[in-house]
């Protein structure tokens, strides 16, 4: 019970947050709201038993990548504050669509006769994951490693001012 | 791990650690400091080395077995595990304990001889640099010389190449230089080419990288007769060619003969530069590598060895015999002992060829170093033209080199079993060659031998090495194809090398002649000439080395490390007492037989050069007159530069040459005609069909499409957003359409 | 209602998918979209998570869904650095003034 | 003027009327708070699950509060008895205090042990609070007593008797009534949020935080990786509340903190890794136990790579606290207080609670992963026998050999270490800032690594080498520890002369 109690609280605070992101027109504000989706959803990673995947999706996600983010809000605008709306006319197509695929997708899902659950979570624990990652998924493992070296090389590249108004380097 | 081998991993570090250092904080650390930095560094490991090596003396075999520990796994390729470990034998430890030494000797001599060059380029010192390199060289020749699998040999390989091109180039700003750097480079990439090929067989083959593994695998696939001995290309089955491709490394990095060409022009590296690598180590990688994958090497691949070798080792004899610069006749000469080693490998003389190794390592940093000292006394005159008489200048120098000359000349006392290094170790392949070649036949396909009992059989001087530390007495059954018998050998890879013996004493006295005896040539020079002392200690140390690494000390561990070489015959030399317990079979009717042919060539050939050198140079000028043509061939060295130059650059030009003319002849010739006539045409079409009916019609087209086309454009706003909008438009309808159907 | 099955995770991450298809169809910013592109990817990684949870030889959904976050680390900078150059070129970062190629 | 002496401040405040009533009141409700918490609690012990857990935190809330009102009465009706007692027993009772909040906190997690682990988030979470409120104020007391002492100064010497021990209560109660004020232009919304986005992360990462290896809300097999986690998401409301304050200064500090936070945050989790190596685990409760046999077991002093991991684990950790050198996000004299600037009252008082906490963190860390936990400098075998005895051996074996205690006492010396330093070490530019990050930590962090690797690899546990090490770095700690020691008590023995002629003997307790 403390399991369901658990759940739909938490997912109270995903689809609020995540709702919150969608009515919001203050992109600080929905990059709050979206705080709120990822510490969700990473205690919901812990509901289900996969204590490491909702550590790291704290520490990168949460602590990382909406800190870019954020950056990112204050560093493109002079007024991040600016309400942009959505026009009308997309904003209801928008709804329209959505609110479709998601009956769509719900009716689907309930629909669906999913294998019996197991009722004990299976812990992996972080030695599992880590013997994983070293055998099995060495390919992907080192691909990922490579690809992160790309992007920390392209966004340093992307991110360097021009060649006119770069400042004098320190030395 | 087992203490040994945290002995060799931390002497293969120390120097890395030296490199890192150097390279961060070299520049703080100033002139004289950054090299003694990297002495120190070398000199830590060389006694890591020694303790490694007493240790291993003094341990009885099943300790030593028991020394091994399982390597680290560093990856799953596949099935295949990658690993990285330690290869403990003799032969790694007495080459680490070379390696270590020698570069110890060349280290100090470095100091000296770094600290007298102006080196500034844009006003900083580059002399941390140089001794970065070297640590990094070192660490990399190390880490060759432990790595047990052929994939981190490999990484090592290349480290090694990288580590030359740096050194060669050192003084890149000199055209010549840079060029001799990205020669050697280049043509170390066309060897390693063959080697990764080899590499790629290895692993798809054998299915292991690991040398024992793959030596096992070998072992195994020959037994089931797998795809590898069944298969052939061009006539040659897949094994040999995988031998032969491996081998392919260690043509380049030897400088072996189509490969040869870089290791003549590498001389425009600094001195201690060439003494290190183009002496002591890198080129022995090459020779080393051939040492590993003997046990891969079928009787075909070694063939191919042998006479590779045995090109190259009269080559560069000759070659050497018209050199006027010091240090290019010492690199001749490097090569023509390369030859010598890789005949030998050939012939199946594993022992001798790495004994050969050993001492040649010595004696050729020891004149490598004596030619530096002579070069650095000389004000940078390599000409040997301009010597002569420098023995009063710089005793100790001439005195040392003299020791290198007589080492590889093979001085000896033949009857008295007393020589120099060079006496035993070329003895010992020439005996192998002429056992191939003229030695007795022994019975049979079939052989059982056990180790110990090998004087039973007093003819059958071959042993077929199998395993035997395991499993004596094991019977291996091999077929004809694979079986190379005694007297199955051409006699002219014994006959030129044994020739050859003849001229390496001669041009070896020359140069010995030219450069310290006789009358000073140019007395500017002369006058000039000193010696220091930083640089001659390691002479005098190196010239020990040579004197005492000779048959006693050298030889029984290299002959405790001979491989249990596989489907090959291994041949000993004279040894009886080391080799006895190894197992591998001696012929003492080879030694006899060698005393008469060229137990007493170095006398000849030292008695000929003194003749010819002995007033200067008008009676070799005269005699140069007289053979025009063959002096010619050899000051150009054969002409294989001019060769290379000719069939790849000349090559390149003329396929360029064809294409341009094909381009401007037959291809612009055709457009330009095809243009004519479209021109021809349209003008006819355009004035009357064009402009009349087709316009009317197409501007008809034109006006439906842009009408169209408007009425298409307008949910292509451009807009990213929008186009997500209309994808999830696109899935919800499929996904309803999913949920009604 | 009391037991949680798979289901119930499912349908909680097709909202947060349709929540962030709609930020990413609607927002009028560069950043927003980002943000739902990232609720888009959470969606994914609940899914995976969920399956791996409730689903015999399924274990490697956690993998999976550490890759996404990884990956989605990784999105997040370059879309950032790209979005920086976008407002030093335009002045604004909403995505529809980047409509020069415009047919 | 009239000199304001201490029998002024003991006077009591009550007119003759009132007083009973207030005493009747206070001690009646005391009565009924205490004995509803008492019925609660045993009520609880019947119950199971959920409400076992609302049951238990209800009580426990009941107690404290019963406690006060108690309290209150008892100094409403003898202010004088009990002004004269703090002014004796002022810090030992303040002690105490913080010790009897935690025991009451914790004492039914530790009584029921085998209850469901949500109930000992809770109880973890009512605890955490507990002793984040009164660490804190503590801690500003203590810091404002520090900074003192090494100005040459005495701090804050008038409230609550001995060395004004009880400053921080009195600010606290003032900064509850303060005006909550918005900034003009703002984002209202955000601005409220702020605070708890902080204060929250700086809250829950006591859950996983162990203070003795029973002693922890949750003994998660990720423990280390959620605290560092948790410390990196309070940076996530500063910058929202920098950005929401509409004031450049505040946000210069805001983008200041997350800059130097996320750079940090690097060389942290390298030297982080270098005990998770150790150990081969990131459950802390594991690593701690690790270090229980005696100091020269503590992981700081396994061999020099350790040792250099932990010196750049709490330089770290001073950035990821903004604390002095790294302070630049509240520079007070170029950016006013940085993010902070803009609030006032309870706001502000969350930021500061979250500030103290995370350096509570920051230590209580450093002392498990590298300066052996909750274990004196003793070897916890030598007590092995008290720990199992009856209560009285099992409170000494706590005192003396292994306990939360000392994980505290090690927690509070290493939030000295960062006070010591803040007002010892001038503040460093933000270029200054992130140069020694990318390149001195991050080059150090990563060569530490690999050797220490290595050293695993390649140097058997027990060689001569690693024990030769050992010894070396461990008296290289103990003579730094003495060294600090002797300054101290150098320090306390010529305290007079120290402080000069400032000194005020009729200050009460000077």
């Amino acid at each position: 019970m403390y399991e369901a109690i658990a759940f739909y609280l938490l997912a109270a605070v995903v689809a609020g947050s995540a709702f919150g992101c969608v009515i919001a027109t203050n992109i600080v504000r929905m990059a709050l709201c979206l705080l709120g989706t990822l510490g969700g959803v990473a205690l919901l990673y812990f509901l289900m038993a996969a204590n490491f995947l909702g550590v790291v999706q704290l520490i990168v996600y949460a602590g990382g990548t909406l800190i870019v983010i954020v950056f990112g809000v204050m560093l493109t605008s002079r007024a991040a504050g600016v309400r942009l709306r959505p026009k009308r006319s997309e904003a209801l197509a928008g709804t329209l669509i959505c609110i479709g695929l998601l009956a769509g997708l719900v009716t689907l899902l309930v629909r669906t006769a999913w294998p019996a659950a197991q009722s004990e979570a299976q812990a992996y624990d972080v030695a599992w994951l880590g013997n994983e990652l070293l055998s099995t998924y060495l390919v992907p493992f080192e691909m990922v490693s490579v690809l992160l070296l790309a992007v920390m090389i392209g966004a340093a590249f992307l991110a360097q001012p021009s060649g006119k108004d770069k400042e004098p380097e320190e030395r | 791990m087992s203490q040994l081998e945290v002995l060799l991993v931390i002497g293969v570090l120390i120097p890395l650690a030296s490199f890192v250092l150097l390279a961060f904080v070299g520049a703080r650390l100033g002139k004289p400091a950054a090299g003694w930095v990297a002495v120190l560094a070398i000199a830590a490991s060389t006694v890591l080395a020694t303790m490694a090596l007493l240790q291993w003396h003094g341990m009885t075999p099943d300790q030593r077995l028991a020394a091994h520990s399982a390597p680290l796994v560093w990856a799953h390729l596949g099935a295949v595990p990658i690993t990285f470990g330690v290869n403990l034998d003799s032969l790694t430890l007495i080459m680490f304990f070379m390696v270590t030494f020698v570069s110890t000797c060349i280290f100090v001599f470095s100091v000296g001889y770094m600290a007298g060059h102006s080196d500034e380029i844009d006003g900083v010192s580059k002399f941390h640099r140089f001794f970065a390199y070297l640590s990094l060289f070192c660490f990399s020749m190390l880490l060759l010389v432990i790595a047990d699998s052929l994939l981190l040999l490999f990484i090592a390989w290349e480290l090694v190449g990288l580590c030359s091109y740096l050194l060669i180039g050192y003084y890149f700003h000199k055209k010549s230089a840079s060029n001799a750097a990205i020669k050697a480079f280049v043509t170390n990439r066309v060897g390693d080419f063959g080697f990764i090929i080899g590499l790629g067989m290895v692993f798809a083959y054998l299915g292991d990288l690991s040398l024992a593994g793959a030596a096992q695998a070998f072992r195994d696939g020959y037994a089931q007769q797998s795809a590898l001995f069944t298969q052939h290309l061009l006539g040659v089955s897949l094994a040999t060619w995988m031998g032969m491709l491996l081998f392919c490394g260690a043509i380049g990095k030897s400088a072996q003969f189509p490969l040869h060409v870089w290791l003549p022009d590498a001389m425009e590296g600094p001195t201690p530069v060439s003494a290190l690598i183009h002496a002591a180590t890198m080129v022995a990688a090459g020779v080393y590598l051939t040492a590993r994958i003997f046990v891969l090497l079928t009787p075909e691949a070694q063939l191919f060895v042998a006479v590779i070798g045995c090109i190259t080792l009269s080559i560069a004899a000759l070659v050497a015999i018209v050199q006027t610069d010091i240090k290019r006749v010492l690199a001749y000469s490097t090569i023509s002992q390369l030859g010598y080693m890789i005949l030998g490998m050939g012939v199946g003389a594993w022992i001798a060829a790495l004994f050969h190794l050993l001492t040649h390592a010595f004696f050729k940093a020891l004149m490598f170093l004596g030619s530096g000292q002579v070069i650095e006394g000389c004000h940078h005159e390599q000409d040997m033209r301009k010597m002569g008489g420098l023995c009063r200048k710089m005793p100790v120098t001439c005195w040392t080199f003299l020791v290198g000359v007589l080492a590889i000349a093979g001085a000896g006392i033949p009857a008295a079993h007393f020589g120099l290094g060079g006496y035993f170790s070329k003895d010992e392949i020439l005996a192998v060659a002429w056992h191939r070649v003229y030695g007795a036949a022994h019975g049979g396909h079939v052989g059982t031998w056990e180790r110990g009992n090998v004087g039973t059989e007093p003819d059958t001087r071959v042993v077929l090495a199998s395993y035997a530390q395991h499993d004596p007495g094991e019977q291996v059954v091999h077929p004809g194809h694979l079986n190379p018998e005694p007297r199955t050998l051409n006699p002219l890879l014994f006959w030129i090398p044994v020739l050859i013996a003849y001229v390496t004493p001669f041009y070896m006295m020359r140069c010995w002649w030219l450069t310290f005896m006789g009358r000073p040539r140019d007395e500017h020079v002369y006058a000039h000439a000193h010696e220091s002392k930083l640089m001659y200690l390691p002479l005098v140390v190196l010239a020990a080395g040579t004197l005492f690494a000779s048959y006693y000390l050298f030889r029984p561990m290299v002959a405790a490390a001979a491989p249990q070489p596989f489907l090959t015959w291994a041949y000993d030399g004279e040894a009886a007492e080391a080799a006895h317990a190894q197992g591998a079979l001696i012929d003492h009717g080879a030694h006899r037989a060698l005393v008469p042919i060229v137990g007493f060539a170095f006398v000849a050939g030292f008695l000929a050069a003194w003749l010819l050198y002995r007033r200067g140079l008008t009676l070799a000028e005269r005699l140069a007159q007289t053979l025009r043509p063959l002096h010619t061939l050899l000051v150009h060295k054969f002409y294989f530069d001019e060769l290379y130059g000719l069939v790849l650059v000349g090559g390149t030009m003329l396929v360029k040459a064809i294409c341009y003319a094909f381009d401007k002849y037959v291809i612009d010739g055709l457009v330009n005609l095809s243009a004519r006539v479209t021109e021809r045409v349209s003008r006819f079409s355009g004035v009357v069909l064009d402009q009349g009916a087709v316009d009317g019609a197409v501007n008809a087209v034109g006006r439906g499409t842009w009408e169209l086309g408007g009425l298409v454009r307008r949910p292509q706003v451009g807009r990213v957003r929008n186009y997500i909008l209309f994808a999830t438009g696109g899935v919800a309808v499929l996904v309803l359409w999913l949920v009604l159907a | 209602m009391l037991a949680i099955g798979l289901t119930h995770y499912l349908v909680l991450a097709a909202f947060l998918f349709c929540c962030g298809l709609y930020v990413m169809a609607t927002k009028r910013n560069a950043v927003g979209i980002l943000i739902g592109a990232e609720l888009v990817l959470n969606a994914a990684g609940i899914n995976l998570v969920a399956f791996s949870r409730y689903e015999t030889g399924l274990a490697d959904g956690q993998i999976a869904a550490l890759f996404i976050i990884v990956l989605a680390a990784a999105e997040a900078a370059i879309a950032i650095a790209i979005f920086v150059n976008y407002y030093r070129l335009l002045g604004t970062i909403d995505p529809d003034a980047g409509d020069r190629l415009r047919g | 003027m009239a000199e304001f002496t201490t029998e002024d401040a003991l006077r009591s405040r009550w007119s003759a009327a009132a007083r009973p009533r207030a005493v009747r009141w206070f001690s009646g409700l005391g009565v009924v708070f205490v004995l509803g918490a008492a019925a609660l609690g045993l009520l609880a012990t019947r119950l199971t699950g959920m409400s076992y857990a609302v049951a238990l935190a209800v009580a426990v809330v009941l107690l404290l509060t019963g406690g006060s009102c108690l309290g209150a009465a008892v100094v409403v009706q003898y202010p004088r008895a009990v002004g004269r007692l703090l002014q004796r027993l002022g810090l030992p009772l303040f002690l105490l205090a913080v010790a009897a909040i935690i025991v009451v906190a914790w004492a039914p997690v530790l009584l029921w042990p085998d209850k469901p682990l949500i109930v000992r988030d809770v109880l973890a979470v009512v605890g955490a609070v507990g002793f984040v409120s009164l660490f804190a104020s503590f801690a500003i007391w203590w810091e404002r007593k520090v900074a003192g002492r090494i100005q040459s100064r005495l701090g804050p010497m008038r409230v609550g008797g001995w060395h004004g021990w009880a400053q921080s209560i009195a600010d606290g109660l003032k900064l509850f009534q303060k005006e909550d004020i918005l900034p003009g232009g703002g984002d209202a919304v955000l601005f409220r949020m702020a605070a708890y986005v902080t204060f929250v992360p700086a809250l829950s990462l006591f859950i996983a935080l162990p203070f003795s290896a029973a002693w922890v809300g949750r003994d998660l097999d990720v423990g280390l990786l959620l605290i560092v986690a948790l410390f990196g998401l309070g940076v996530i409301g500063v910058l929202l509340g920098g950005w929401a304050s509409n004031n450049k200064w505040s946000m210069y500090g805001a983008m200041r903190e997350a800059c130097q936070v996320i750079s940090y945050e690097i060389p942290l989790g390298f030297s982080l890794l270098i005990p998770i190596m150790v150990a081969g685990t990131l459950r802390l409760t594991t690593i701690g136990e690790l270090q229980a046999g005696g100091f020269w077991t503590w992981l700081a002093f396994r061999n020099p790579f350790t040792l250099i991991a932990a010196l750049t684990f709490l330089i770290a950790t001073l950035a990821s606290c903004k604390r002095a050198p790294f302070d630049l996000p509240e520079a007070e004299s170029e950016l006013v207080a940085g993010y902070m600037t803009e609030y006032s009252g309870f706001r502000w008082a969350l930021f500061m609670f979250a500030e103290y906490a995370e350096m509570f963190a920051a230590g209580a860390l450093t002392a498990i992963l590298f300066f052996g936990a909750w274990h004196s400098p003793l070897p916890a075998a030598w007590g092995a026998a008290w720990a199992t005895g009856p209560l009285w051996q099992q409170a000494l074996h706590g005192v003396v050999f292994s306990g939360p205690l000392w994980l505290i006492f090690k927690g509070i010396f290493f939030v000295y270490v960062q006070i010591w330093l803040r007002w010892t070490l001038p503040r460093i530019r933000l270029d200054q800032v992130m140069h020694a990050c990318v390149q001195f930590m991050l080059p150090v962090t990563m060569v530490v690594l690999l050797a220490q690797t290595f050293w695993q690899l390649l140097v058997p546990a027990g060689s001569v080498l690693a024990v030769a090490l050992n010894l070396a770095c461990t008296v290289l700690g103990a003579l730094v520890a003495l060294g600090i020691a002797s300054i101290a008590v150098y320090g306390l023995r010529y305290r007079r002369r120290l402080v000069g002629t400032l000194v005020v003997d009729h200050l009460p307790g000077s």
